[in-house]
């Protein structure tokens, strides 16, 4: 049973410090978000920017150095920039899709649960269908309709993703709809709406949460899948996207300077929302404590 | 045969130590029940898991012996000890609901016992558990079914005549009904009872139902937060209770006097168990406190034969059992 | 049994005709149709209206939809426009291969996950748990391409271990049908993809398997079975891992759906002919028809998985009866 | 003057939802119970678990219908009251649950969860509010008061818990309370506390109870009347100390003989 | 401001150069053309133009183009494949640029009308004789250069990787590289493994000749169906099928039958079944090859091995496009094929071209085998044809030694990395195929031929080819269609690939442009 405690916010902090794994991924993830958001400041090119060297050559495919470090693109494209604005499309795609996500999952999730029968039969059901689409051809498809934007691929993402949340919130509204304080409140006097948002919301909301971390990540995986089929948006640069040039171009076996640092970067990125999140299931969900 | 000799066990928790059994002793003898009552959260389930070395891994049996017919326990390796339990040591759960496995079927959940400890071939282990169930009266066609088939009671009586099944000369049941139906409470520790005279084996019976432990057992052991406040023998104790936890528990049990006899309540807290206390367990909700109580610990002595009382005014007994039967000197604590 | 198996396969044909519903209308929604394909300075612009008229492109959608709901019901799911036969036809050996992939991933990801998930609940807190859990998530934050082009890099073009694509050695020459999918050749082909794949979703069982697993090590049956003397080993499996398994199985029908989806990614990068591939192709091509039947088909393949799933879920949980 | 409460043939099933309770026919919680409760008595529910305490508790509440029958409240029928008497019905009738713990949300203080019934029932001044928490938690002797208004649930013992509980019943000056089970769960040594404070509430405010035990001792200590129901009836009912003189009915006379009781001359008899 | 200083007020100026849209490719059809033109709008917005560019899916791209009412859209980047037929010059001249052709659907995309143009044009179809013919395609291309209809951008080399260790040198071909119809047939294994393994990332569509419409289909079909004539390594038109042809008159030719010819199923091959090929495939095939045949009035058997064919009129490609591209069917098998004979899936093809058909595993491999009696020496026992996901898996593959070689062109970063292993070498050869700029002349700014020409000077063709091609291609040009590597037809005096902005804005000046004080481009006030 997972109940949640205002003192909890002092369990997580001191979780997190305790746990080496929660702290690097914490550290990380702050980095990654000063990145995003400091993105024009730290960047030292635009993305798309040619540079040539003082002789007005185009600096082809040049190896890390210090003016480069992450090195150049075969048409002269810093790629430590490229990365750097990356960051910023991976955090935006990932928190503007899970929060999107998370609204339209815990609303569906908290109504099906809580009123049941028939609402919760025909949400169900819809939830249901959603499930039986295949992910990523879906976002694919449907990227390919609307035309390859970021919001497009922020809304293919959404469209699908809820049905998890949903589904999950639904079942813990069922256990929490349950348990006798939501009787009491009935006693109470307290309505549909004061029961739904007062008692059941806060209940569900450190799974939200949870869920939320998950489908960040899972948006930026998607977005990075689709990217690097080519399916992206072309004007907004994004990991995916860099290592897709590198691919069509042909590059992938000999420029290592290109295909390592997205790569790593996504891996980190997601690494770090892991650990977090696994500490905070920890604290949401005592019983996976490490009894050390 | 089964002896305790000072033992300790704590446990370690986030950021802190909780001592939750203290220089424990106690004996029990071949064909005795003792119970063992005590508040919530006093330690009485983990004492019976010290007893089969069953702790969770954050616990830490600090010191202390725990002798079954003369052998060490925690002296024993980990394989050693498991083939005591279950064979030697029988352990009846408080939550029969739970203690079945939902996924098995009866039969396996009984015969894998049998495999476990002997070699006995098939035809012979169906046979006895065939035997076991009928001795606490379930038809052998509920062998087939799934624990979720049973209502509580069967389920009860399965793990007991499953327990009892290889012939345990120690059985500790903690809280065995606390789940059950009174009627059913009844029917079941009749079961227990029987079984446990017929096999002539000791018995530790964990409760908080004071009431009940006093018509059951043969001995009684009080503990308050991981100590022993009081043991002795029922009718001393039914006559003369002498520690003031024990007193209150008395007055505080309805079944205790149907005379309308107001009920008492012992207020406060039962301590945090997270430091060694200095003075006695109990004194931060004893209406007799002084201020030796606060500051030093009172030993369990021997007051008379096979009654032991850790309290320092262990004379004044009398008159604790006299006043704290008014509401009022309770109260004096709030 | 019969007739809840039966109530969950009418359930799920009818999810599937909603969803070929919203897919039926999210493919009309494209801009570009498919004859654009057919477009070639030196072709007769009576030709393609005649391919438009042919495939009923110049009706209204809706009776274009009645049409394909005719279709469906008949088990027609249309011609390919690409490639002028049935979509069905077409999609039917890479439908195959697709399904090898996906068992084969699956079953290293809940393999390792479940064995390896009960384990490391064993072990918590242990170097093991820490280098498992650690393990699997890193993997599970690496996009499967880019461990794909990685593997491929080191174990095929560097290494010459396995081979780099595709499902059979070119020219590879089949006694029978059965020696396409099962030859040894074709496993050496199956492995690097299976590896790459099944490691990405391995975090999922794992650490589902390690968190149930370690709320059943706390349930009191654990406790009764350890107070029987029962050997840890029994107790592990017969015990803890059975009913561990439950909400891993439940949670495993719904992962399909992702898995199948995300095999797109492992099918491109090594070349795998599957239903993913073709998919991309005919989401391109504007082939509608084909498109519209690789997405049915793999939403019955999930479906089915689902049904597929509560079946065994019954199976391994006697508390379950159909109703 | 008729009674405050009256129970009219309430009979109770539940659609089944268990495996083995047969197919098509539902779980009868309750068989056509009738039951009249006057104003200031304390009534006494007993039976064993499962025979539907508890459901005819809620119907009372009408967190559950009756499938058929009615409930009557002060001359009114509940089931078919408007919305507006429905909420002056959610101020008369209160509940008091078994797990004291379970009916506290989590994450509201003890102020918020006694302030929480006020603040439905549309009190809005906060100073007001104030006051009447702090009057009410002095009430189930809850002192000093501010030690406790900003604890959270976890931070209480059971039996401090259960005085909130039954703060937060009694803060809207309720008539009829439903008591179900309320000390089952908590330690012998703190029990009698609450049955006193029942006693108390009883006393002083003339408040109307209907109390729901399965342990016959705390009904005998605390109720004027008691009623027995077995499998969903009404086997037995009478003034407390009759029934448990002289039993008419075999269930009860099997679970007078099933309580454990200390010996009688409290030297044993093994 | 003029840069001479004279004070122009903006509002005495002309308007505003219309700003436009160019419908592009997106990256991944073709990431060179796509980053050439985001290059060269910045160098338009340099001139004052406001100009949009748009990624555009193919299909929504030539849906556009090719739309059937209207011609909506302003300028748009586009490329021909270099297919074999194409080095006849009659499609780049006449099919895509005469004014009968200009209107909605037709395949005048520019809208250039131009008399003298479409004289030139026409009259080089009927032109049968091939120097005068030369003479007419040259003025044909002078013109294109000065009206700059379309601006090609680049051409690419075409470099083909093959196992040394396993072959010797493949021959190539302009237009189609290594890849060619001689290929198969003229390797020559060097170890006793004489399968050809051929990577590619096109999978054929069918195996039924007549619907068969792509590139990719005819690579392979084209060695299981023979043909007539085929186009030799240096494009000249050689016997095939046919033992020798000759041209009676202008609508008048016999072709005359190689004798002793057997099908694979050991039929043998008559001048009926070419006949009934040649009819069929007029009567079904709704593709790309209706354009050779429609020329065709009837076709007469004038006993023994002689076909004549007349024309409705003179036809100059005949010969080169028609002859070599009509492949010839066993008429005992396709006549009793029943219903839409482009409905045939013909799974077990047989034609009687140099290898015999084994099978097609769809998505994988295709594999065929020596014709024993094939007339020509064959070297090797068969090819298998690999299909790939994408060309790294080709590279792979070449470096694994999977495959021998393989059919599309290396991309310009895998040549070098192909070339760096040991047992690879490579074959380079140029396209006749080019990725262009085309203008909608039909609308402003594109209608006024100063403007055009403009726009074609300020294209850095030199970074397109070096940084974007690596050096692998050719440059492109105002007016190029006619690729150099088709020496014949190409005529060098007409283009020139120059990139210079400032003439470019000397043409405006000089046309009556100007700029105002925001540096805006503004229309000649007349
Ligand atoms: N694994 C554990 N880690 C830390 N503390 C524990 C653990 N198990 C029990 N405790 C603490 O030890 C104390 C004694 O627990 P125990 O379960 O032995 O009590 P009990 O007397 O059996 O109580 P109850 O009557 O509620 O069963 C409690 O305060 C409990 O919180
Ligand atoms: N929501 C429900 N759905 C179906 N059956 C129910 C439901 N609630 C209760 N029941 C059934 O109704 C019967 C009466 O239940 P109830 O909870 O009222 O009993 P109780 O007397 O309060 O028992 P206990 O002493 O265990 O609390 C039981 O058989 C129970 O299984
Ligand atoms: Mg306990
Ligand atoms: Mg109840």
């Amino acid at each position: 049973m997972i109940t949640v405690r205002k003192a909890s916010k002092n369990q997580l902090v001191r979780r997190i410090l305790k746990d080496p794994f929660a702290l690097i991924g914490l550290i990380l993830l702050l980095l990654f978000l000063i990145v995003a958001i400091f993105a024009n400041f730290l960047a030292p090119y635009d993305a798309y920017e040619i540079i040539r060297a003082e002789n007005g050559e185009i600096k082809k495919l040049y190896t890390p150095s210090i003016e480069h470090p992450f090195g150049t693109t075969n048409i002269g494209r810093d790629l430590f920039s490229q990365v750097i604005f990356g960051t910023r499309t991976a955090i935006s795609v990932g928190f503007i899709a899970a929060l999107l996500v998370t609204f339209v999952g815990v609303m569906v999730g908290l109504i099906s649960g809580y009123f049941g029968g028939i609402t919760d039969i025909i949400l169900m059901r819809i939830v249901d269908v959603f499930y039986a689409i295949p992910f990523i051809p879906f976002v694919i498809v449907l990227v390919a309709l609307l035309k390859p934007s970021i919001w497009n691929v922020i809304l293919a993402i959404s469209l699908l993703s809820w049905r998890t949340v949903a589904r999950i919130i639904r079942s813990q509204v069922l256990t929490i709809a349950k348990r006798p304080f939501i009787k009491a409140a009935i006693v109470s006097g307290a309505g549909h709406l004061r029961i739904m948002v007062r008692y059941i919301l806060p209940s569900v909301l450190p799974i939200a949460l949870l869920e939320m971390a998950f489908i960040v990540n899972s948006a930026i995986m998607t977005e990075a899948s689709v990217s690097f089929l080519g399916l992206g948006d072309p004007n907004v640069i994004s990991w995916g996207q860099i290592l897709h040039t590198n691919f069509l171009t042909g590059h992938s076996q000999t420029a290592w300077w290109w295909v390592a640092p997205p790569g790593i970067a996504i891996v980190l990125l997601l690494l770090s929302i892991f650990f977090l999140t696994r500490s905070f299931e920890e604290v949401i969900h005592p019983r996976l404590k490490r009894r050390s | 045969m089964l002896q305790v000799n000072d033992l300790y066990v704590n446990y370690k928790r986030d950021n802190n130590k909780a001592y939750v059994i203290q220089n424990l002793s106690m004996k029990i003898r071949r064909g005795e029940r003792l119970g063992l009552v005590g508040e919530s959260g006093c330690g009485k389930t983990t004492l019976a898991r010290a007893l089969l070395r069953l702790l969770s891994p954050n616990a830490v049996i600090s010191s202390g012996q725990i002798l079954l017919d003369g052998e060490d326990l925690l002296a024993l390796s980990k394989e050693q000890m498991r083939k005591k339990r279950g064979k030697e040591i029988a352990f009846i759960p408080q939550n029969a609901m739970n203690a079945l496995n939902p996924v098995h079927r009866i039969r396996d959940q009984l015969i894998e016992l049998l495999y476990e400890h002997t070699s006995m071939p098939k035809k012979k282990a169906l046979e006895t558990i065939r035997a076991a169930i009928h001795s606490v009266d379930i038809h052998e066609r509920h062998l087939n079914d799934y624990p979720h088939q049973l209502s509580g009671g069967m389920k009860q009586r399965i793990i007991i005549a499953m327990t009892l099944m290889l012939q345990p000369t120690l059985i500790i049941a903690d809280e065995p009904t606390t789940a059950l139906d009174v009627i059913v409470q009844q029917n079941i520790l009749h079961k227990l009872r029987t079984m446990q005279e017929a096999l002539n084996s000791a018995l530790l019976f964990i409760s908080h139902d004071l009431a009940l432990v006093s018509s059951f057992c043969h001995t009684i052991v009080v503990m308050y937060g991981g100590k022993i406040m009081e043991t002795c023998r029922m009718e001393q104790f039914l006559a003369r209770a002498s520690h003031p936890y024990s007193i209150g528990l008395q007055y505080a049990s309805p079944n205790f006097s149907m005379n309308g006899e107001a009920l008492i309540t012992i207020p406060g807290m039962p301590p945090k168990l997270t430091e060694l206390s200095k003075g006695c367990q109990f004194h931060e909700r004893c209406p007799f406190v002084s201020d030796k109580c606060v500051s030093v610990e009172p030993k369990l002595q021997q007051i008379a034969e096979g009654h032991k009382v850790a309290c320092h005014y262990v004379s004044e007994a009398q008159r604790f059992r006299r006043e704290a039967k008014e509401i009022a000197t309770w109260e004096r604590r709030r | 049994m019969v007739s809840f198996i039966v109530k969950r396969f009418i359930q799920s044909l009818i999810t599937l005709l909603v969803v070929a519903t919203l897919i039926f209308f999210m493919f009309r929604l494209m801009p570009g149709d498919m004859t654009a394909a057919l477009i070639d300075p030196s072709i007769a612009k009576e030709a393609r209206d005649q391919v438009i008229k042919q495939y009923g492109l110049d009706q209204s959608i809706w009776s274009q939809y009645l049409i394909f709901l005719q279709d469906l019901l008949k088990f027609d799911f249309g011609q390919s426009f690409y490639y002028k036969r049935s979509t069905l036809a077409v999609l039917s050996d890479k439908f195959l291969a697709t399904i090898i992939l996906m068992f084969s991933s699956m079953v290293v990801a809940y393999g390792f996950g479940v064995f390896g998930g009960a384990l490391i609940a064993w072990k918590r807190g242990s170097f093991l748990d820490l280098f498992w859990t650690t393990f699997a998530l890193i993997f599970r934050s690496a996009p499967t391409f880019w461990v794909g082009l990685l593997a491929i890099y080191v174990f095929s073009v560097t290494l010459g271990w396995l081979p780099h694509s595709g499902i059979r050695s070119p020219g590879y020459d089949a006694k029978h049908s059965f020696d396409l999918f099962f030859s040894v050749d074709f496993l050496r082909h199956l492995l690097l993809p299976t590896i790459v794949t099944g490691l990405f979703y391995l975090a999922t069982p794992l650490l589902l398997m390690r968190n149930t697993m370690i709320d059943v090590l706390g349930e009191d049956y654990i406790e009764m079975a350890r107070a029987k003397g029962l050997r840890e080993r029994r107790i592990l499996f017969h015990h803890a891992m059975r009913n561990a398994l439950l909400p891993v199985v439940t949670a495993g029908a719904l992962f399909i759906g992702s898995a199948l989806g995300g095999q797109v990614m492992i099918e491109y990068v090594f070349s795998w002919p599957g239903l993913g591939q073709e998919m991309i192709l005919a989401a391109q091509r504007h082939d509608y028809p084909l498109a519209q039947t690789a997405f049915l088909l793999m939403a019955g393949l999930i479906m089915m998985m689902n049904v597929f799933a509560d079946i065994i879920y019954a199976f391994l949980d006697p508390r379950i009866t159909y109703k | 003057m008729g009674p405050l409460l009256e129970l009219k043939q309430i009979t109770k099933q539940y659609p089944t939802s268990f495996p083995l309770r047969g197919k098509g026919k539902g779980v009868e919680a309750l068989r056509d119970v009738s039951l009249s409760i006057k104003e200031g008595e304390i009534i006494g529910l007993v039976g064993q678990s499962g025979s539907g305490k508890s459901t005819l508790g809620e119907i009372i509440l009408q967190l559950e219908k009756p499938t058929e029958g009615h409930v009557m409240f002060a001359g009114k029928n509940l089931s078919t009251v408007s919305k507006k008497a429905r909420k002056q019905m959610r101020r008369d009738i209160q509940m008091v649950f078994q797990d004291p713990y379970e009916t506290m949300h989590p994450s509201f203080t003890v102020f918020d969860t006694i302030a929480e019934p006020l603040r439905i029932h549309g009190w809005r001044q906060k100073e007001q509010i104030r006051k009447k928490v702090y009057e009410t938690l002095a009430q189930v002797e809850l002192s000093p008061v501010e030690d406790y208004i900003n604890r959270f649930p976890h931070e209480l013992s059971g039996g401090q818990l259960q005085r909130i509980a039954i703060a937060r019943a009694i803060v809207l000056n309720p008539r009829f309370l439903v008591a179900d089970e309320p000390v089952s769960m908590l330690d012998v040594s703190i029990r009698a506390g609450i049955l006193h404070l029942l006693k108390q509430l009883n006393d002083t405010f003339k408040l109307t109870m209907l109390y729901i035990s399965h342990d016959l001792s705390t009904v005998s200590y605390l109720c004027d009347r008691l009623a027995v129901l077995y499998k969903g009836e009404i086997v037995e009912i009478g003034p407390t100390k009759k029934v448990l003189e002289s039993p008419q009915h075999p269930y009860t006379q099997a679970l007078l003989t099933a309580i454990p009781m200390f010996p009688h001359n409290r030297s044993v008899i093994v | 401001s003029s840069e001479k200083g004279e004070k122009v007020a903006d509002d005495e100026l002309g308007e505003l150069a219309p700003s436009f849209t160019v419908l592009t490719a997106t990256p991944e059809e073709n990431y060179i053309t796509y980053e050439a033109m985001k290059m060269i709008s910045e160098e338009w917005k340099k001139l004052g133009v406001d100009v949009t560019v748009q990624p555009m899916d193919f299909h929504a791209k030539v849906d556009r183009l090719w739309a059937p009412d209207e011609r909506d859209y302003d300028a748009f980047t586009i490329g021909y494949s270099g297919r074999v037929e194409r080095l006849d010059p009659d499609m780049f001249t006449y099919t895509i640029f005469h004014s009968s052709l200009a209107g909605p659907g037709g395949s005048n995309t520019t809208g250039l009308v131009n008399e003298e143009y479409d004289k030139y044009s026409k009259d080089q179809r009927h032109e049968m004789d091939p120097e005068k013919r030369r003479d007419l395609v040259f003025k044909a291309q002078e013109i294109l250069a000065d009206e700059v209809p379309v601006v090609s951008l680049y051409s690419n080399t075409l470099v083909h990787a093959y196992n040394h260790e396993r072959f010797n040198e493949l021959p190539a071909m302009a237009g189609e590289g290594v890849f060619n119809e001689w290929m198969p047939t003229e390797a020559e294994p060097l170890t006793d493994d004489k399968w050809l393994k051929i990577g590619g990332i096109q999978d054929l569509d069918t195996l039924n000749p007549i619907a068969a419409k792509s590139v990719f289909d005819w690579r392979q079909l084209r060695q299981i169906y023979d043909k007539l004539v085929r186009l030799n390594p240096q494009i000249e038109p050689v016997p095939s099928a046919a033992a020798n042809w000759e041209v009676v008159n202008d609508k008048t030719i016999d072709v005359f039958l190689r004798p002793n010819m057997t099908f694979h199923d050991g039929k043998p091959v008559t001048v009926e079944d070419v006949k009934f090929s040649y009819e069929f495939m007029d009567k079904w095939n709704d593709g790309y090859l209706q354009a050779f045949l429609e020329p065709i009035e009837s076709i007469e058997l004038l006993g023994g091995e002689t076909i004549r064919f007349h024309l409705t009129e003179a036809y100059a490609p005949f010969i080169t496009a028609t002859l070599t591209q009509i492949p010839i069917l066993p008429k005992h098998i396709w006549e009793k094929v029943e219903g839409n004979p482009l409905d045939f899936a013909n799974l077990e093809p047989i034609g009687s071209g140099p290898f015999v058909f084994e099978y097609w595993r769809r998505g994988e491999e295709l594999k065929v085998s020596r014709n024993p009696d094939y007339y020509n020496n064959i070297n090797v026992d068969g090819y298998i044809y690999r299909v790939y996901g994408q060309p790294e898996a080709v590279l792979s593959a070449l470096r694994t030694g999977e495959i021998d070689t393989h059919a599309d062109r290396l991309i310009s970063a895998h040549i070098q990395q192909a070339e760096n292993i040991e047992h690879i070498s490579t074959i380079e050869v140029a396209d006749i195929g080019f990725e262009y700029l085309g203008l909608n002349l039909r609308r402003a700014p594109f209608d006024n031929e100063a403007f055009r020409q403009a726009l074609a000077l300020t294209i850095d063709y030199d970074t397109i080819l070096d940084v974007y091609l690596e050096g692998y291609g050719t440059k492109g040009g105002p007016g190029l269609v006619i690729q150099p590597a088709n020496e014949f037809w190409h005529n060098p005096a007409a283009h020139q690939p120059i990139f210079d902005p400032k003439k470019a804005r000397d043409i405006l000046r000089e046309a009556g442009y100007n700029w105002d004080s925001e540096g805006k481009l503004r229309l000649p006030v007349n």
